[in-house]
């Protein structure tokens, strides 16, 4: 990936944001650096929900009164937007979840339930990382142990890369599936798509990406990844809590047997037997999150109003700055890439001996939100042989001056615990 | 400034300088508890004499509140009767409950309280309440172990 | 159930609803009779997803900044007003999930999953119904044809009434699971609940109870009802879309297997293995959907108060009064229960030969939006023979001008077709 | 009022007095189809003279749009080659994607649309469309049986 590292007008972006206009503890502005755990809404998004109910609001497909048929073209032409967004072959391949965990969680069900060739049986490898979410580490665990499949995992080097010295042994004639994080949330690391999926294939796996930290941040194009599935949420690229997205390749999708059962989903129904509906809609059962989706559209014109390289670009240049400064503050040590390629920008350390609880809570009296804890990757912290972390993470409203503000935090939680 | 309602000096203090900690012999059962959001750990160790604590040793790792709340937990319950270790206990798992009125409710059971009225600020910060109170736990569970086994004539 | 009938004061009510002032189709004042499908949403509702996303928006538990503990806060406090409602014996047994249809496909997928006593073995029985929306109909399709279980179900008498008749050897010493609609979608029916679980305890059966168009009507009381699940969804009740909730007996939800994996429903994480949180954590993998949850809260607070003995006696009026002038309607059929005992406020109607798209077509031109078709409930129309219905469904806001408009509009309709 | 936009009178004839409904003898294939949204459902002969449309004849149940749309259909397709028929197919299939452009689509098309110009009304109300298109799927269906059938030597 080719990053220009430039900042944006983050002057100009801000305005748009109405929480980070915000005080906290009396009069600290708030100094927002959690947006790995999940972003703010800028007004285009919040208004864009107020509209639909205010004007359009039914429920979507079947109803041929003026609402249905608004909010349903609303819905749909959201499904375009984030197709084009990831440049999907296809709107069909564009599945709406309420996030990330229920999009791998659809996956890892469908696999364990499927046919040959795509089910996974008895004695089949099931291959995910050490440094994977929760949400790509558990869906799968309860897989495999269903079906008495092995889960198997990359491990991590030093330098919080993928560790592909046992490549070529890890995936291999008895993998079914890969499933793998494409920039992970603790440590930042941008993992090599490219090298796994070429492997994957050649054994004749399929490749689940967890992009759930990667489509907020950089140009995603699922054509070019070449990954058969991907996952991503709404809350952490702009969007509203409650939406999540599955792309998958249209053939597998269309192949595969259904996840959730109910209205939407079906062709017709008997009480004896039922048939699905094409895609997208088989994979969709219920009421999906109409107001959300229709928002998450709005988030990605947002996006794309900036442009997803821009961002990107923008992102670089502030991690960058960050990795430089955070490597001033003495006895602070990063946990994850300490070199900026192929990386993110959330950004985990320790601070000495001092436990993140308590850098995260000096840090907040300061109006500084960071994240501390294992972030939904314990793995990682046992890896490393620490507790928890505290994480830094930037969007392309982030600015160098939070940065400062974040380097004369630390400074202040050293002083508070008189180290 | 805010922080130190919860970071009070003698928390400070017992955070640089716990008392008690390193496991010691004899005991009467030992427990290992986990706070599963952060990875706090403490292994707790207790030992009776008839019905009064005899001994409370640890070894933990975790944050400030934790690591100062077992320090100030063992000076208090070692020395005292089963019976009034509990209702310290007790007091102190009201006290992380009582949100905005810890210190109110600390002065009140200053008494019972002791030094742990210390942890009042702390009830305010509801994502801290379980790190102040993973040893009094620990204690909590250690204690109704060496007592069963106590009653059953088991020797640990 | 005994209501009392008596309007509301809709003049005020409706003032809360900005949707209910638009006009479609020009100057055309919006009649919306679609509130089976979906629910509108008052103007607190909407200002408390801007709030949310203004001054709040964080995500929620683990965190300890100032905006994760307030939108942690939000989202528990949001809890307790649910539990509240249905008079839940635990905060802890109220799960959020994404839709009704997520909450009955949780149970399905965990019964089938669970060791015994609860688990559903090749051969066990499951009983459904006929008047089921087919999101209980496919989930349990599903579990049964994977497991090798049986799928049964309760027949519709004429009057669009549970065919009791064979009770007793429906639900038998094989049945493991009754999963049955309280109020049906498209006739209206509600249903003996009593009877059922009666029945269904006395074999140790576990009962489902399929609320989605009882918890928006009437007061819900799952103590009372003694089911051991129920679910209900909260775009039907003056909520967002997206959010969706299950309740189940604690000592179940304790023991059964957890649905899906990911963030926030774990204890302990290793590789190897996994331990689950307690509830209602281990229901609710990932993020959940906050905004949605805090204003399903402030949905749960505007029908408080009004009152739901209130809103139910109210939607018992307006049924009384439009089954008695759509029964003047020459040519009209009821499809359900005739009269006002045991009904909800959804009624089906066939008008002569004219299809129901034809019929909702000509009344959606008149500002009339009623919903036509097999409302996710085919079967019921197959059992009487029809292909479709058009179906009227009110609310809270629903006013007796209303149903004369939409008197009126079937006038319309059978002038403009020429019978 | 918008309305008639859809229900053209001409539309409205054929529902209440559908031609070619009824199934007739001889026919090369027959098919049935389905509107799983709404239940529309119609059973669809299709016979061939050679390369020409012999006869079209069907039974179906559904709303005026689908009712007429399929009396419509067969008055135009009959006497015509297989070719000229999947020419009227196309268009129509296309009108009725042309959105809020139909009045003119249909306008530019008239020659090869003929009467079928009636539904340009339709495609704005994209609920509508799919009951306009059910007849002309199992048409296009039954015809590529029927050329099938007819290729590989089958009598029906
Ligand atoms: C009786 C009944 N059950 C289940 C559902 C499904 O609800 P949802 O679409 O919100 O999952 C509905 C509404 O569509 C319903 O009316
Ligand atoms: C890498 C990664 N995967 C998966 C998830 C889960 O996303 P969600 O909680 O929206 O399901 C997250 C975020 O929490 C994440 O950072």
């Amino acid at each position: 990936m080719v990053v220009n590292p430039q900042f944006l007008d983050t002057d100009a972006i801000r305005k748009d944001f109405p929480i980070l206009q915000r005080t906290v503890h009396g009069d600290k502005p708030l100094v927002y650096l959690d947006n790995a755990a999940t972003s703010q809404s800028p007004q285009q998004v919040i208004d864009t929900i107020v509209e639909y109910y205010s004007l359009h609001n039914a429920n979507v497909h079947r109803g041929i009164h003026v609402l249905a048929e608004e909010a349903t073209a609303l819905y749909e032409g959201a499904r375009d937007k984030v197709a084009a967004f990831i440049n999907a072959g296809a709107r069909e391949e564009v599945v709406f979840t309420k996030n990330s965990s229920e999009a791998l969680n659809l996956v890892a069900n469908v696999l364990g339930w499927a046919e040959a060739p795509y089910g996974i049986r008895p004695g089949d490898e099931i291959v995910i990382s050490e440094m994977e979410h929760h949400s790509n580490i558990v869906p799968w665990q309860l897989t495999a142990e269903r079906i008495g499949a092995k889960l198997r995992w990359f491990g991590i080097t030093d330098e919080g890369r993928l560790d592909l010295s046992n490549l070529n042994e890890l995936i291999n004639e008895r993998t079914k599936v890969v499933s793998l994080v494409h920039v992970s949330n603790i440590l930042g690391t941008v993992n090599p798509v490219e090298t796994i999926v070429k492997r994957a294939h050649e054994v004749g796996a399929l490749v689940v990406l967890d992009a759930s930290q990667s489509a907020p941040h950089l140009p995603l194009d699922v054509q070019a990844l070449g990954a058969d599935f991907v996952a991503f949420t709404g809350h952490k690229m702009l969007g509203p809590t409650g939406v999540g997205v599955l792309w998958g390749r249209r053939d597998l999708l269309e192949e595969l047997p259904p996840f959730l059962g109910g209205g939407e989903m079906i062709q017709t129904v008997t009480m004896e037997k039922s048939t699905y509906a094409g895609l997208p809609h088989k994979y969709e059962a219920g009421t999906p999150p109409i107001a959300e989706v229709i928002a998450l559209g709005t988030a990605v014109d947002y996006l794309n109003g900036i442009g997803m390289d821009k961002v990107a670009g923008h992102e670089h240049a502030i991690t960058e700055y960050a990795l430089g400064r955070l490597q001033e503050v003495e006895g602070l040590r990063i946990i994850g890439p300490a070199t900026n390629e192929d990386r993110g920008a959330a950004i985990s350390f320790v601070l000495g001996d001092i436990h993140p609880h308590d850098v995260g809570q000096v840090l907040d009296e300061h109006g500084i939100a960071v994240r501390v804890g294992h972030h939904c990757a314990r793995p990682v912290c046992v890896r490393f042989g620490i507790p928890a972390t505290t994480r830094a993470s930037f969007y392309l409203y982030s600015t160098p001056a939070e940065v400062d503000a974040l380097v004369e935090g630390l400074d202040q939680v050293k002083q508070f615990f008189g180290v | 400034m805010q922080l130190e309602s919860m970071y009070q000096e003698i928390i400070l203090d017992h955070y640089r300088h716990p008392h008690h900690k390193g496991l010691r012999e004899p005991f009467a059962s030992q427990v290992h508890h986990v706070n599963p959001t952060c990875g706090d750990e403490v292994t707790m160790r207790v030992d009776l004499k008839g019905d009064v604590i005899s001994d409370i040793s640890y070894e933990s790792q975790g944050c400030s509140i934790s690591q100062a709340s077992a320090s100030v937990m063992a000076d208090l319950l070692i020395g005292k009767s089963v019976e009034q270790a509990r209702e310290v206990q007790e007091t102190f798992l009201r006290l992380m409950q009582s949100k905005l009125d810890g210190p109110e409710f600390a002065e009140e059971h200053e008494e019972v309280l002791e030094d742990a009225v210390a942890f009042a600020g702390v009830a305010k910060y509801p994502g801290r309440v379980k790190c102040a109170l993973l040893s009094w736990m620990a204690w909590k569970d250690a204690t109704a172990q060496a007592l069963d086994d106590t009653e059953s004539g088991v020797k640990a």
